[in-house]
C-alpha cells in the first residue's frame, strides 16, 4: 500500500468523523429534520473499500457508510444539503439522510428495505460488464440484514452468475436493539459463504489499513477471475441505532473495548508510526477538515430548499 | 365512571395489554419490540410483564414473521404480529394475500392474527417511512382492515382485531401517536369491525376519511363552520374492510355532498373505493360530483415544503369543500 | 401490405424479439426463460437467436430478479424480465414500488425496465396461478402498467414498454395466449402507452374493460344487439397507468351509460379507479349510476363450476348492461 | 427399525404410486382439469418422515410430497376429490391439484410461492409448544427453492428460536428446466446448514429403509433438544415438472441412472432380501393398493362438484 492510500484512508475518515459529529450536534440542537443515523466507529470499511476501487466499479452502501460517500467523492457540503433537504442536494430534498447517492461517483441511493440494493448493484456491475467495463461492485450490509430473504436471494443469484461482487457485512453486533444471538445462530456470518459456494474472509473492521492491505488483492482478483466473495468485518457501533436512541441496551463494557480501537485512533497511530505523518501535520490536516465542514455546513444552511412547485417534477423519467 | 385522558400510543399499548392479560392465547412479537419495547416504544414494559415465552424479539424477516404468525394462528393462539413500518410489509405481500388471506378459504382453517403496522407521514420520514399501504390491504381477499384515528378507538379496535377469527391488518398513523389525546373510560367499549364513526354533524357536506386526515377534517369543518356557517359532517371510516356502507350511504343522503380524504395515494387508492361506491348505491342522493382529495401519485417526500405539499391538510380540505359546497 | 394471423402469444413474441434484434440494449432473463423459452414458450428460441450473455436463467428469486434488472437499467440497459406468473411478484412487491418506482424521482436516474407478468384465470389455475394484480401496480407511483387484450397491441405495447425510460409492468393474460387470433401486418405499429382502443362502437352504453374481459364484453355487445338492438361501445383500456381519461370522457358523453368489467378483485381494484374517476369528472354525463362488474373478494377458486361463478363472463356482462340500458 | 414400519413404507410408496400413475393417465385422457404434478420417483423422503414422525407433529409437504400426505392418513378418495375439485375434498374444489393438506393429520396446504410454508409449519411448531404438545415439524423443500429469500428467512428464524424442524431439501437436480448449476453454487445444498448455525444431513433420498434408521434417531434428539436442522436428499423427478412438459432437456442417461435406484425397487429388494415380505405377499399388496385406486378413482369421479352458491362461503372465518 502506497502512502498516499494512508493519507486517503485517514483524510476520509477525519472527514466522515467531523460530518457526522456535526449532524449529531446539529440534531440535539433541533436543527435536524428527521432522524439523525451514523456510522461513528464504523468509518474504516467504506474508507477502504473506497481505497481499493477503480473508477468503474459500483457501491451500495448502507446507512453506516458515509465514508465510503466521502471516499467516492461526496462533498461535505453536498452532505448537508441531503440533511437538510436542499434542492440541489444530492436527491433534491425528496428523500433525506443517509438515503442518498451518486452514479457518477458509482454510489447508489439505498432504499430503506434492507437487503434490497445488494441485487440492484449486482445488476448494475452485469449491465457494465455487458457493455465491456471492467467493473466489480462492493455491497454493504448490517448484521441485522443477513436475515433477509432479499440479502440470501441477491447473493446466491450474484455468485451463480459469477457476478464480481464483494459483499461486505459490517457486523457492529446489534441490529436497533436486537443483539447477534437474537439474529443468527452461526457462529460467524461468514459461516455463510460456504452456502453459496463462494469464498469468505473475516478481519477486523475498525483498522482501514488492514483492510486495505488485506481486500486489494482480492479485489484485484475479482477483476481476472470474476466470482462473489463474503467479508465479514468485525466492528461496532458506537452511538444508538439513530441519536433518538439512548442504546442502553449496550452493555457499556463492550463500547469501551471498541472505543480503545477506534477507526480514527487505529490509523493514525500506524501513520505516526510509520512516519507518513507527524503530529502537526495531523493537526493541521484535522483543522483543514474541520474547516471544510463549517463551511459546507454554513454554504448548506444558506442554500435554497426545493419549491413545492417541484413536487411532481420527475415522478417519470421522460416527463 | 373514572375517566383518563390518553394519547393514541397509549389506546395501542392498552388495548394490546388488556388482551393479552386476559387471554394466554395472544403472543406477542416483531423486531425489537422485547425489551426496547418496539421502535415506537408501544410495547415497553410487555416482555417483563408477560414473559419471553409471548414477547419476543425476531430476526429483520418479514416474511418469516408473517409465516410463523399464519401458523401459530392456524394452531388456535392470537398472535399479534408488530411490523417496524408498514414500508416493509411489501417485502411479504405474499404471506398476507396468498397464505393468511387464502386459508380459511382453501381448508376451513382460521387465521386469527393481527398485524400492526405504523404507517403515515408528516414527520419526514421520507419515502420509505412513511407510507400509506391501506389500498394494498384492502384489495386482498380474506383479509380485514382497521384503521383508528382515536385513542378510544385504537384500543377498543385492536381489542376486536386481535379477536377477530381473521388475518386483521391494524394500521397505527406514526402521526397521530403522540399528537392526539381523548379522555376514555377505564373500561373497554367494544366497537365491531366495520363500523364507521360520524365525529362531527353536518348537513352541508359530508367528508368521509380516516386516520390522521379525520382531524384535519375536523379542523376544517370547524374553520368552515366559523367563517361561512356551514355544516359539514365528518365520518372516519375507522374500519376499511369491511367498510360501514351503510353508514356511507346514511351521511351522503343527509348531506347530498361528499368529499373523500386521505394521505395514500391517488391512484386505485382506498379514496377510489368510495368514491365508487357513492357513484353506483347513491347517485341519485349526490347534488355535485363526488370528490377525492388525496395524496399525489409520488413518493413521500422527505423535505418539510415538499411533505406538505404532498400531504393534505386543514387547509386544501377547507379550500375543496368550498369549491363542493358551492358547486 | 402483407398481413399475418397471430396469436397473442405470438404477437408478444415478436414484440420482443422485434425490440431484441434493433437494440443491443434489451436483455432478456428469468426463470427457465432460456432454452426452456419460458413457462409459456414465449420466448423459444430466443438464446439461441441472441446468445446467453442477453437471455439467461435466473434461480428462483423475484426479489433479485427486480434488484438486478434495476441495477441494468440504471446502467442504460433495458432489462426484460418474466416473472413466471404474476402471483409470484407478490414476493417482491417492496423492489417495484420502493425501488424502481422511486429511483428517478429520488436520484434522477432513469429506470428503464420492463417487467412482463402473465396474470389472469379462467383455465383452472386455482388460487396461486390466476391472479389478477393490476390494481396493486397502478397503485404505485412512478411504476407504468400495460394490459394488452389484443396481438396487435400485445406485440405493439409491448415495444412501447421496453423502450419506456420508466418501469413497465406489463401484463399478459394467460387465457388469451391461445385463445385470440387477429390479422397484423408486418410493421409494428407504435402505440402510445396511455391510449385506449375503441373496440366497438355504440352509443346506448360504454363497457369500459380490459385483459380477457374485453372480449368478453364484445361477445355480450354482439348478443345484445342481436337480441335487443342496442349498440353498445366497448373499450380496451389497454394501458392502465397512465390511462386514457380523454377517452373515458368522451365515451361517457357519448353514451351516458358506464359498465365497468375487470376480473380482478372487487375492492379497490382497478374499477374503482375508473368509476371514481367517471364520477368526479363525468358526473353530469351520466343517465345512470357507475356500475362494476368485477370478480368478487375471494381468492380464485379451481373448480371449473366454483371459476365460472367467480370470472364475470359475456353472459353476466350482457346482464349488467340490460339492467343500465333500462334503468 | 421394526418390520411394521418397513411394511408402512412400502404401503405407502405403492399407493402415492399407483395413485401418481393413475392421475398421470387421467391427465393424458383430458379427464382431469388443470395440470398433473408429481413426485415419480421421490416417494421416499415423504414415507420416511411419516414413519418417524409423532402425532403431534406438523408438515408443510411441496408438490412432489404425495406419499407424505399418504403416509399421514389422506386417503385415496381424498386425493382423487382433491384434483377433480370435488365439493367434498380436502379443499372442497377451492384449491386443485397439490394444494391441499390436512391440519387433523398436521399437514399444512402448501401455497405456490416457494419457500413460504417453511415458516408456518415452524410457526406452528412453536404455537403447539407453547401449548405444551411436544411437536416436531417437518417442511420439505426443492432445490430450486433454496433460492428464495422465504427459505432463508424461515431456517434462520427457525434456527435461532430454536425450533424443533427438519426441513428436508429434496435435491432432484431441476427446477423446471433449470439445473442446479444455474441454481446455487455451493457444492452441496446441505453447505448451507452451517450459515445458519445448524446441523446439515446429507442422505441418499431414494432409500426410504435407509432415510428412516437415519433420520429416526435425529427426530428423537430433536424432541430431546429442540432445534433445527437441515437435510438434503438426493433424489431425481422422473418425469416432467408437470405432466405438459416432456423433460427433454433432461439427459436420459441421469433417468436410467435413477431409475435403476427407484424408490420402489429400492424398498422392495430390502423387504424381500430381509424376508419381511414374499413375491406372492407384494403381488397381493399390490394388488389390493391398486383395487384400493380404482376404487378411490371412481367413487370421487362420483362425487359431487361444488355448488356455484358456495363461491363466497369461508372468504372469511365467522361469519
Ligand atoms: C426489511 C426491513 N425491515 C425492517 C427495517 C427497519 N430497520 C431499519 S435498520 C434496522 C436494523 C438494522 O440492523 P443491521 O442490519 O445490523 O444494521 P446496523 O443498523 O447495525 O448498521 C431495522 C430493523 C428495515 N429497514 N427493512
Ligand atoms: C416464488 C415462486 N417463484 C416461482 C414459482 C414457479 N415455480 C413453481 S415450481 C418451480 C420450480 C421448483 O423447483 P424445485 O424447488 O427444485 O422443486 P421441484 O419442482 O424440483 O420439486 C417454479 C420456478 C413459484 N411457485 N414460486
Ligand atoms: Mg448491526
Ligand atoms: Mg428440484
Amino acid at each position: 500500500m502506497n502512502d498516499a492510500t494512508s493519507l486517503f484512508l485517514l483524510r476520509v475518515m477525519l472527514t466522515t468523523r467531523a460530518i457526522e459529529e456535526r449532524l449529531i450536534r446539529l440534531y440535539h440542537q433541533g436543527r435536524i429534520f428527521g432522524g439523525v443515523y451514523t456510522g461513528f466507529g464504523q468509518e474504516a470499511s467504506g474508507a477502504a473499500v473506497a481505497a481499493i476501487a477503480a473508477p468503474n466499479d459500483l457501491f451500495a452502501p448502507c446507512i453506516r457508510n458515509l465514508s465510503l460517500h466521502i471516499g467516492r467523492g461526496a462533498s461535505p457540503r453536498d452532505l448537508f444539503r441531503q440533511w437538510l433537504g436542499r434542492a440541489d442536494g444530492p436527491t433534491g430534498g425528496r428523500d433525506g439522510n443517509v438515503h442518498f447517492g451518486n452514479l457518477d461517483h458509482g454510489v447508489y441511493a439505498m432504499i430503506s428495505h434492507l437487503g434490497a440494493m445488494i441485487s440492484v448493484v449486482s445488476g448494475g456491475v452485469m449491465a457494465r460488464r455487458y457493455q465491456g467495463m471492467d467493473s466489480v461492485g462492493f455491497a454493504f450490509i448490517g448484521d441485522g440484514a443477513t436475515s433477509t430473504g432479499d440479502f440470501h436471494e441477491a447473493v446466491n443469484f450474484a455468485a451463480v452468475r459469477e457476478v464480481p461482487l464483494m459483499v461486505v457485512v459490517e457486523n457492529n453486533h446489534y441490529a436497533y436493539s436486537t443483539p447477534n444471538a437474537s439474529q443468527f445462530r452461526c457462529r460467524n456470518l461468514v459461516d455463510k459463504a460456504a452456502g453459496y459456494g463462494i469464498e469468505g474472509i473475516a478481519l477486523d473492521g475498525n483498522d482501514a489499513i488492514g483492510l486495505t492491505e488485506a481486500l486489494a488483492p482480492v479485489v484485484a482478483d475479482l477483476r481476472e477471475k470474476p466470482r462473489t466473495v463474503l467479508v465479514e468485518v468485525d466492528t461496532m457501533r458506537m452511538r444508538g441505532h439513530g441519536e433518538h436512541d439512548d442504546f442502553s441496551y449496550v452493555p457499556r463494557e463492550l463500547l469501551a473495548a471498541y472505543a480503545a480501537r477506534d477507526p480514527l485512533t487505529v490509523c493514525r497511530e500506524i501513520l505516526l508510526a510509520r512516519g507518513l505523518i507527524d503530529p502537526p501535520g495531523l493537526e493541521a490536516l484535522e483543522a483543514e477538515v474541520q474547516q471544510a465542514v463549517d463551511e459546507a455546513q454554513q454554504a448548506a444552511f444558506r442554500d435554497p430548499p426545493p419549491s413545492p412547485s417541484t413536487l411532481l417534477k420527475g415522478v417519470y423519467a421522460g416527463e | 365512571m373514572p375517566v383518563n385522558e390518553i394519547t393514541y400510543l397509549e389506546g395501542i399499548r392498552q388495548g394490546l395489554q388488556h388482551t393479552m392479560q386476559e387471554d394466554p392465547d395472544v403472543i406477542l412479537f416483531g423486531q425489537d419490540v422485547g425489551s426496547f419495547g418496539g421502535a415506537f416504544k408501544v410495547t415497553t414494559g410487555f416482555l417483563e410483564a408477560f414473559g419471553a415465552a409471548r414477547v419476543f424479539n425476531t430476526p429483520i424477516c418479514e416474511s418469516a414473521m408473517l409465516g410463523a404468525a399464519i401458523g401459530m394462528a392456524s394452531q388456535g393462539l392470537k398472535p399479534v404480529l408488530e411490523v417496524q413500518f408498514a414500508d416493509f410489509a411489501t417485502t411479504a405481500i405474499h404471506q398476507l394475500l396468498n397464505n393468511a388471506g387464502t386459508m380459511h378459504y382453501r381448508t376451513g382453517v382460521a387465521v386469527p392474527m393481527t398485524v400492526r403496522a405504523p404507517c403515515g407521514g408528516g414527520f419526514g420520514g421520507g419515502p420509505f417511512h412513511s407510507e400509506e399501504l391501506e389500498a394494498f390491504f384492502c384489495h386482498m381477499p380474506g383479509i380485514k382492515v382497521v384503521y383508528p384515528a382515536f385513542p378510544s378507538d385504537a384500543r377498543s379496535l385492536l381489542v376486536a382485531a386481535i379477536h377477530d377469527p381473521n388475518p386483521v391488518v391494524f394500521l397505527e398513523n406514526k402521526y397521530l401517536y403522540r399528537h392526539i389525546k381523548e379522555l376514555v373510560p377505564e373500561a373497554i367499549a367494544p366497537i365491531r369491525i366495520g363500523s364507521a364513526r360520524v365525529c362531527r354533524s353536518g348537513q352541508d357536506a359530508v367528508v368521509l376519511t380516516y386516520g390522521a386526515m379525520v382531524h384535519e377534517a375536523i379542523q376544517a369543518a370547524e374553520h368552515l363552520a366559523a367563517d361561512m356557517g356551514y355544516r359539514v359532517m365528518v365520518v372516519d371510516m375507522r374500519t376499511l374492510k369491511p367498510y360501514d356502507t351503510d353508514t356511507v350511504i346514511a351521511t351522503v343522503a343527509a348531506t347530498n355532498r361528499v368529499l373523500i380524504v386521505h394521505e395514500g395515494w391517488h391512484t386505485c387508492g382506498f379514496g377510489a373505493e368510495l368514491a365508487a361506491l357513492v357513484a353506483e348505491q347513491a347517485f341519485h342522493l349526490l347534488d355535485a360530483p363526488v370528490r377525492r382529495l388525496t395524496a399525489p401519485d409520488c413518493p413521500v417526500p422527505f423535505a418539510p415544503d415538499l411533505e406538505k405539499a404532498y400531504r393534505p391538510n386543514a387547509a386544501r380540505i377547507e379550500e375543496a369543500l368550498v369549491e363542493l359546497l358551492e358547486y
